[in-house]
């Protein structure tokens, strides 16, 4: 039977649960009027209700996981299954094959050994079917009753469903801690396997990058592993060119729309701001390797370059910049608003213009939240990965002239695991090792910043 | 009008003179017909209960309601004779003249050196570091301030006591020279001890500088004031010397207020 | 990386995947197309492009719903690749030559013009050119009579079999020009490869990942860059990137299917024979392949040079009857 | 504010000081200036952004097609209704030979060299327009025929001079022009640029999505409201707040190694499906929605938990009877830009497969596939102009369904904002 | 015990009993050994200057203040003689028996209607739409509030005047049939008017249910309580018929606060 109907099924018993008791509960009432409930009868309903959908629930997956298996078993012990290939693929393959032609899910085999099991198959999923009817049938009998015959008036209920609703809400909020954990553990482990192949000490302070992903496993070479390159160039791109753009007009733009714009014109803008910070990162990168590159590029021939790079440093770094504007205005425009009017009043009062009192007062009590918003950017600008896939190169270099072609941690990334990932060689477990750094870098800068920012918003308040 | 002006009130020199002022925040009007002439030699107090407009007619008189977009200011204000609500005025050059010093103490987070510093600076008072040294010198000391932190000009302005903040914002509004000072409840923020240095101060400057302090306080009022209005629901009730309006007020509203009746 | 067919994670899969040559890719893609209009029972087939390299080592991880059946490659299987095959279980595998292609060395139309060699090409990519340090910058470094440009050279990584057959059709071919190292061959077969075949890491051989197009691209948009990639692309970009003559022969279709362009080699795709019944469509997947392969097939528009009619109908014939390769005719 | 330039205001103060105002006067104007400059630099960058891609956009929504009429009555190809509706009807016309048919249609009407260029697949369009009305085997009919991609590019005015010739010839006849391409709507990826479509990868973006937002929101709201009205102040609730507040600030690409390590590491067959790409990029969208869920929760007046509490309202009817309706607009805000943020998201998806070539849209969560942005990285490495075009297209429908979605947010927002 | 209780104060049933209950935030003790009966039939006021801890006692009484983290409740407090404290108290049937009306109005943002019926609903208090329109109807009645609304009762609760709010919420919390209803200055928010209409409707639920109002005017305590306690800095200081309270306080602070020395 297919999950989806037991599933169904679970809930209709649920249902019929929830419908007995909540009649149970109205009759306590009818039996003596003025009696006063402990609970609302919905609560007895929905006491009942849990007890049967949890436990038919816990065994329908428990079903659905061993009943193929079974199935399967008894299918092979059918006389058909005897001239089955011993190849253990082939043979899953063609019950597989039988297996849909007998739950309907495809239409006919393919494969003439199927055609004999397909009959073989629909008896046996119709017997376990009946099983496993039977028994969800009899869990939900059992737990229903049991459920139901523990209500009275003075059955406190809703506590209890209460304390049920409090474990889900729990368990929710634990999802977040399993995640940061999926993401530690993933990494970690791979980051140890890289390094049981390569030094730490290659990987952190080499300076050459040239992972061959062909060279034998068995023997990797460390000297081809130096990360230096990629950390310059990710630091050249996101922290050093994108920022150069990014803070400058990130912070008038912030100052602009909170200090000048009409209510009118900011209407229009701030809305035109989010847009720009809404355009997916893969529309940027388009944008960068289409028209900002070759522009770039040109450029670097009106210098006079002799040959320069259609993957620069900077046209991805400029694009990066410009992504990150949006992001740089709305933390700036926060830290600003959260200086008191006072200031901005004791600095007008003194006779001073508006872009005084912004420059010399405004800024400064703002800089730890622009600091700490600038940290939150460069942590976004490190980390981003499509513009510099599609604009900056592969190649690794450690160069200071933004516009030679340079690359980043996330686009060695991509490129080792692109395709297919073969968890034992260390080109692709580069990856992992690159990742723990990128994710330990991002996870101070946030960590840090968003300390300062809520201590600081807290000294105003 | 519908004030009421105490009959012996003599003539004095006008710093500022308001005449039909009224003062809307959107739709709602703040402030109802006010005339006044704030004098030059001496402090003059607005009291009267929570809401009634004393604060939004102090900042009426240096503009800082400009800062508030729905604020809408209607009538005459002048400054020595010119208006200052008249196109073309210059609101930099009158806020300079026209000082201010706010309820809270809102010293800058900057150094106390730099929090006097700021104003001769942006204005461009002081050639060279010498004449800034001296006015901030000059300032806190007229300010009472000096003796306290002159061993720690490079301390941040924040880590002063509230009494001492307060004073240095007293002290950076005297530094840029102004002719008048207003000053919104200084004390109601500070404890009594503070609060009679301040009233101290305001003593020592009275004379030198038109003076206008809003207050909660009658005591206060009657302490530091030679003149008051009285303010009730936006409109000025009465106006007259300090002592006339604490001892023979005119109005029932004045009266009613100063024995406590409400507020 | 999940073993055996447990539980649901093994599971089913009912659509075709290929992995592999980059070169190949292209003309999978089109293939596969044309599978999924002629067959609309079946579900259209997954091909990914990773590398010829990549493709077979993938490929020869085992059997099962978890690893490909089909590897593109564009160049033939190793015999050690085909001992891992074995070692995992792949042991019948189906070798089919799905035509010819050439690594082609080219610039942008109106760009740089060189008539190459392959000594002049090992010197200017060699990490150590015959053993020694790596200095040449313009192509005029190399060899006098070449234009004094800078060398900029992108070409294809490591984990694909346009390097292979750039490593065995030139590089070797350019590094056994030296006595030295023609001796070294027999001496020191190991460090041979190393002198012979490593390219140079200092930036000024771009390795482009498994994009052909994106160096096509790149050269179009740089005059001086030189794009290695196969022929299949020069002829589907004709109009932006021009060939270089390699020992004064063009990369053409005819020079190509002679051989007498030196960087000519065929194509293959692996397929494995276990998986001809176990995945619905495997066969007339290859079926597909052999309908459209000719010389005036919808592959050659797209740049694919036909087999020789001999080597074509062997091929033809492994397509229907599935026969497998033997590891002994691998080098 | 006043004019500084203003004449009639009278100097009050030394003649330094009146110079140096004007100065300051002079500098308020410049700073204000660069203000909006950098605002419209960013407002200008988005509209070059929209117009480049609109304008190269347009043409990828176009096909330039052949005029072709063929006459069925002639052909000699037989079609009986019930054998057209089966799944081999295209191979059935295939082996009666409707290329050929076509072919020699395509020269009459064409000529040699035009026929030529008419797209090695054109005959499956004849195919499918007979399958779906097997009359027009009786009749003589006009078809619109996809051309080759080099005969496009021709027409576009690029490539071989030959063909740029022949495109010419051709449109001059009337045989050749651009139309809206219908197909482009419906049909998967393709090698030819003229066959390529977007609906296969807006389609795994759709099934996708929806993944993540079955996951996403349930369980992003459920912890918002723990960690805002239950979550005692203690260590482990720290340690929930602080992973969540890293988890949105951890980079995307992040979250694609924790798919590849752990998802398909569990389920290796789901490779490249909406399922494996939903469930990762809902791990990723959860913090954003906890996170506004949060504020959106807080801004709910504590008087309103107080009222319902002091009727005997127990803390969780009072979160989910009054304090849920009222920040829900606010959750669904937050979960529309966190969506939106998903949707447009690629980094992740490459790192678990979702880049592969599929020629026909995914028939379900677990079938192999691809999404827009994905989609849009892997036409921009082609370098057919028709795929240019394609991709500002391709870029062109993702940016619309971004848009609705943020107008939908600042619409709630502005809608809800400040209810109390 | 601190409390001065007038010794002319005739024994009454006590609904509720306070027995030398200390309330701490944190470390701070915000009420100080409090001990108090509230009548049965009779209206309980509170008052004393800000702060005093006149809002935190009350909150102990229906067991409000558990919803802050900080707050720590010691001493005994007992609803017809059982320990409200005692671990196995469900506080949403205390919550039920002891209404709270706050001092800012705050209806659900829901209609009138279901503002009302929202408290028999969730007890169960009414079988059937006919049960619980009647219960609407009834308390908006006693309310006073139905003449008013009963053509809109599917308005917003949001969209009454203040003082309705007021009584819509003193409506709702009559709606789940309390024995005693809390009130913390219930009209500190309306205008006079309002407050009137408020204080009659004290006067009419007088006797049914045991009131207790927080009250920063002396003269609301006069108006509508027959009992009277007087907080200072978390102490009762004084406790009798609001008549004795008035006329003849036996504490100087209660003197002193009363003819408006302080507060
Ligand atoms: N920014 C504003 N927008 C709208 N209304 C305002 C604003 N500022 C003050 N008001 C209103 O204007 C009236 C006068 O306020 P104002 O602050 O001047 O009173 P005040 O006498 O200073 O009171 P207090 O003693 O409490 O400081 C009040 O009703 C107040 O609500
Ligand atoms: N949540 C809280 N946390 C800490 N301290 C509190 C809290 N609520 C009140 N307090 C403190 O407890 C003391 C008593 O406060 P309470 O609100 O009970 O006074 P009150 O008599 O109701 O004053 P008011 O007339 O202003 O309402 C005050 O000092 C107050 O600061
Ligand atoms: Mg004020
Ligand atoms: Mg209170
Ligand atoms: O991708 P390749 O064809 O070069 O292996």
């Amino acid at each position: 039977m297919s999950p989806a109907i037991l599933l169904l099924l679970a809930l209709g018993l649920g249902l019929a649960g929830w419908l007995a008791a909540r009649a149970r509960a109205w009759s306590f009432r009818r039996a003596k009027p003025g009696i006063k409930l402990a609970a609302l009868p919905s609560y007895h309903a929905w006491y009942v209700a849990l007890w049967i959908a949890v436990p038919v629930l816990l065994f329908v997956s428990l079903w659905t996981v061993i009943s193929p298996g079974l199935i399967t078993q008894s299918v092979l012990a059918d006389a058909a299954a005897s001239n089955l290939p011993s190849f253990g693929f082939q043979r899953q393959m063609i019950l597989n094959e039988a297996r849909n032609v007998a739950t309907g899910a495809a239409p006919a085999v393919f494969n003439p050994d199927a055609a004999a099991l397909v009959d073989p198959y629909r008896a046996a999923i119709a017997r376990y079917q009946w099983i496993g009817l039977a028994v969800t049938l009899a869990i939900a009998f059992m737990t229903g009753v049991w459920a139901f015959l523990r209500l009275k008036p003075d059955f406190t209920a809703r506590t209890r469903v209460e304390r049920a609703v409090m474990g889900i809400l729990l368990a929710a909020s634990l999802i977040a801690i399993l995640t940061t954990l999926g993401i530690v553990v993933s990494l970690v482990v791979e980051t140890i396997r890289f390094f049981g192949m390569v030094s730490p000490l290659d990987f952190l302070f080499g300076t050459h990058w040239g992972p061959d992903p062909m060279a034998n496993p068995e023997v990797p070479d460390g000297s081809r592993y130096g990360a230096i390159p990629l950390f310059w160039g990710t630091i050249f791109i996101g922290a050093i060119i994108a920022m150069i753009v990014a803070i400058p007009l990130g912070l008038m733009s912030a100052i602009y729309l909170t200090q000048y714009a009409t209510p009118r014109l900011r209407a229009w803008l701030k809305p035109a701001l989010e847009i720009l910070a809404g355009v997916p990162t893969v529309v940027y990168g388009y944008f960068a390797a289409l028209t900002v590159a070759p522009a770039i590029r040109d450029l670097g021939f009106s210098l006079g370059m002799s040959n320069p790079s259609s993957e620069s440093a900077l046209a991805a770094g400029l694009v990066m910049g410009v992504m990150i504007i949006p992001f740089v205005s709305s933390m700036a425009d926060d830290s600003i608003a959260a200086v008191p009017q006072a200031m901005r009043d004791g600095s007008l009062a003194m006779g001073a213009t508006t872009n005084e009192t912004i420059r010399r007062v405004l800024v400064p009590a703002a800089l730890p939240g622009i600091v700490a918003g600038v940290m939150l950017a460069i942590s976004r600008a490190i980390g981003e990965t499509m513009i510099v896939v599609m604009a900056a190169s592969t190649a690794a270099n450690l160069s200071a002239n933004p516009l030679e072609a340079m690359t980043t941690v996330t686009v060695q990334i991509v490129a080792m695991l692109t395709g297919e990932g073969s968890f034992d060689h260390p080109a692709t477990l580069s990856a992992f090792a690159l990742g723990f750094v990128l994710f330990l870098v991002t996870l101070g800068l946030n960590f840090i910043a968003l300390r300062v920012v809520k201590r600081y918003r807290e000294a105003y308040d | 009008m519908v004030t009421v002006v105490h009959p012996n009130l003599e003539d004095t020199d006008a710093k500022m003179q308001a005449r039909d002022v009224s003062v809307y925040y959107g739709d709602k009007k703040a402030i109802d017909e006010v005339s006044i002439d704030i004098p030059t030699k001496y402090v003059t107090a607005f009291i009267g209960p929570s809401g009634c407009g004393k604060s939004t007619f102090l900042r009426t008189l240096n503009r800082m309601n400009d800062t508030i977009p729905s604020a809408r200011v209607e009538g005459l204000i002048e400054l020595d004779g010119a208006d200052i609500y008249r196109s073309g005025m210059d609101v930099v050059q009158l806020r300079a003249r026209v000082g201010m010093v706010f309820q809270k103490p809102n010293p800058f987070p900057k150094s106390i050196y730099e929090n006097i510093a700021y104003g001769p600076r942006i204005h461009g008072l002081a050639e060279g570091k010498d004449e800034l040294d001296a006015i901030v010198e000059k300032s806190l000391q007229r300010a009472g301030l000096w003796q306290e932190v002159k061993d720690r000009l490079q301390d941040s302005g924040t880590a002063l006591s509230g009494g001492q903040q307060q004073r240095l914002c007293i002290a950076r509004a005297i530094a840029v020279d102004p002719e008048v000072i207003l000053m919104d409840e200084p004390c109601s923020a500070l404890d009594p001890i503070a609060t009679a240095k301040i009233e101290e101060l305001i003593d020592e400057l009275n004379g030198s500088y038109a003076i206008v302090i809003v207050t909660h306080s009658m005591q206060q009022a009657a302490r530091v004031s030679q003149r008051t209005a009285f303010f009730h629901l936006g409109k000025m009730v009465e106006y007259g010397r300090t002592s006339d309006i604490f001892t023979t007020p005119l109005e029932k509203r004045t009266q009613d207020y100063i024995t406590g009746r409400y507020g | 990386a999940c073993g055996g067919n447990g539980g649901d994670g093994g599971g089913s899969r009912d659509s075709i995947r290929a992995v592999g040559s980059s070169t190949v890719f292209p003309f999978a893609k089109a293939v596969s197309e044309s599978f999924v209009r002629s067959n609309p029972d079946f579900k259209s087939p997954i091909i990914e492009s990773i590398g010829s390299g990549a493709g077979i080592s993938e490929f020869c991880k085992g059997l099962g719903p978890n690893t490909p059946d089909i590897a593109n490659a564009s160049r033939r299987m190793k015999a050690s690749e085909f001992a891992t095959c074995g070692s995992n279980g792949v042991t019948d595998i189906i070798e089919i030559q799905v035509g010819l292609d050439g690594i082609a060395l080219a610039s942008a139309q109106g760009g740089i013009t060189m008539n190459l060699t392959p000594e002049i090409v090992y010197k200017a990519l060699a990490a150590k050119p015959f053993g020694k340090e790596q200095t040449t910058k313009t192509w005029s470094d190399v060899d006098p009579s070449l234009p004094n440009k800078p060398i900029l050279v992108y070409g294809p990584p490591s984990t694909s079999g346009t390097r292979d057959a750039l490593k065995e059709l030139v590089l070797e071919a350019g590094c056994k020009t030296n006595a030295d190292m023609k001796a070294l061959k027999d001496s020191n077969e190991d460090e041979f490869k190393t002198l012979c075949t490593e390219v140079r890491s200092d930036g000024l051989y771009v390795d482009q990942g498994e994009q052909d197009n994106l160096i096509v691209q790149k050269i179009e948009s740089n005059p001086n860059a030189v794009g290695i990639f196969g022929y299949s692309y020069l002829e589907e970009n004709a109009d932006k990137v021009q060939g270089l003559n390699m020992n004064g022969v063009a990369p053409t279709y005819d020079n190509i299917a002679s051989f007498a362009y030196p960087g000519a080699r065929p194509l293959y795709i692996y397929v494995k024979k276990a998986h001809l019944n176990a995945i619905p469509g495997l066969k007339e997947f290859l079926a597909e392949w052999s309908n459209v392969w000719s010389k005036d097939g919808p592959l050659a528009k797209l740049g694919l040079v036909a087999s020789p009619d001999d080597v074509m109908a062997a091929n033809a014939k492994a397509v229907t009857e599935f026969t497998t390769l033997d590891g002994a005719q691998l080098k | 504010m006043t004019d500084a330039a203003e004449p009639t205001r009278t100097p009050t103060r030394t003649a330094a000081f009146e110079k140096r105002l004007q100065q300051r006067y002079a500098a308020e104007k410049r700073f204000k200036a660069l203000g909006l400059g950098a605002v419209l630099f960013s407002v200008g960058v988005l509209l070059f952004l929209l117009v480049t891609m609109t304008i190269n956009g347009i043409g990828g929504f176009q096909r330039t097609e052949l005029t072709v009429p063929i006459d069925f009555s002639q052909s000699g190809i037989a079609a009986d209704p019930v054998m057209m509706e089966q799944a081999g009807a295209a191979n059935s016309l295939k082996a009666q030979g409707l290329p050929a048919v076509v072919e020699f249609y395509a020269v009459k009407a064409l000529g040699e060299a035009g026929a030529e260029e008419l797209s090695a697949t054109a005959w499956r369009d004849v195919a499918d327009a007979v399958i779906a009305d097997p009359q027009t085997l009786s009749s003589e009919v006009t078809f619109n025929l996809p051309a080759s991609a080099d005969l496009a590019a021709g027409y576009s005015g690029e490539g071989s001079p030959e063909l740029q010739a022949l495109a010419a010839d051709l449109a001059d006849k009337g045989v050749l022009e651009k139309n809206f391409d219908t197909g482009f709507l419906q049909r998967a990826d393709a090698t030819d640029p003229q066959a390529a479509g977007i609906w296969g990868a807006l389609k795994g973006s759709i099934l996708t999505m929806i993944v993540t937002l079955l996951l996403a929101f349930p369980i992003g709201v459920l912890a918002a409201l723990y960690l805002e009205e239950y979550a005692p102040k203690n260590r482990w609730t720290d340690v929930i707040e602080v992973s969540i507040n890293n988890l949105a600030a951890v980079p995307s690409i992040i979250f694609g190694l924790l798919g590849l390590a752990v998802f398909l590491w569990i389920f290796p067959s789901y490779r490249s499906a909406p399922l494996i790409g939903g469930m990762t990029l809902a791990l990723m969208t959860m913090p954003v929605i906890v996170i506004s869920g949060r504020n959106a929760i807080k801004a709910v007046p504590p008087s309103i938990r107080d009222g319902a509490l002091a009727i005997g309202a127990s803390p969780v009817q009072v979160v989910f009877h009054h304090v849920l309706p009222l920040a829900l607009p606010g959750i669904l805000t937050g979960t529309i830009i966190g969506m939106a943020r998903a949707l447009g998201e690629t980094a992740p998806l490459l790192m678990i497969g979702m880049r592969a070539f599929v020629a026909t849209p995914p028939d379900g969560f677990t079938s192999p596939a691809t999404v827009l942005p994905v989609q849009i990285f892997l036409w921009s490495d082609e370098i057919d102009r028709g795929f240019v075009e394609r991709t500002s297209a391709a870029i062109i429908v993702l940016l619309l369904f971004l848009l609705v979605m943020n107008g939908l947010a600042i619409y709630l927002r502005n809608k809800f904002e400040k209810k109390w």
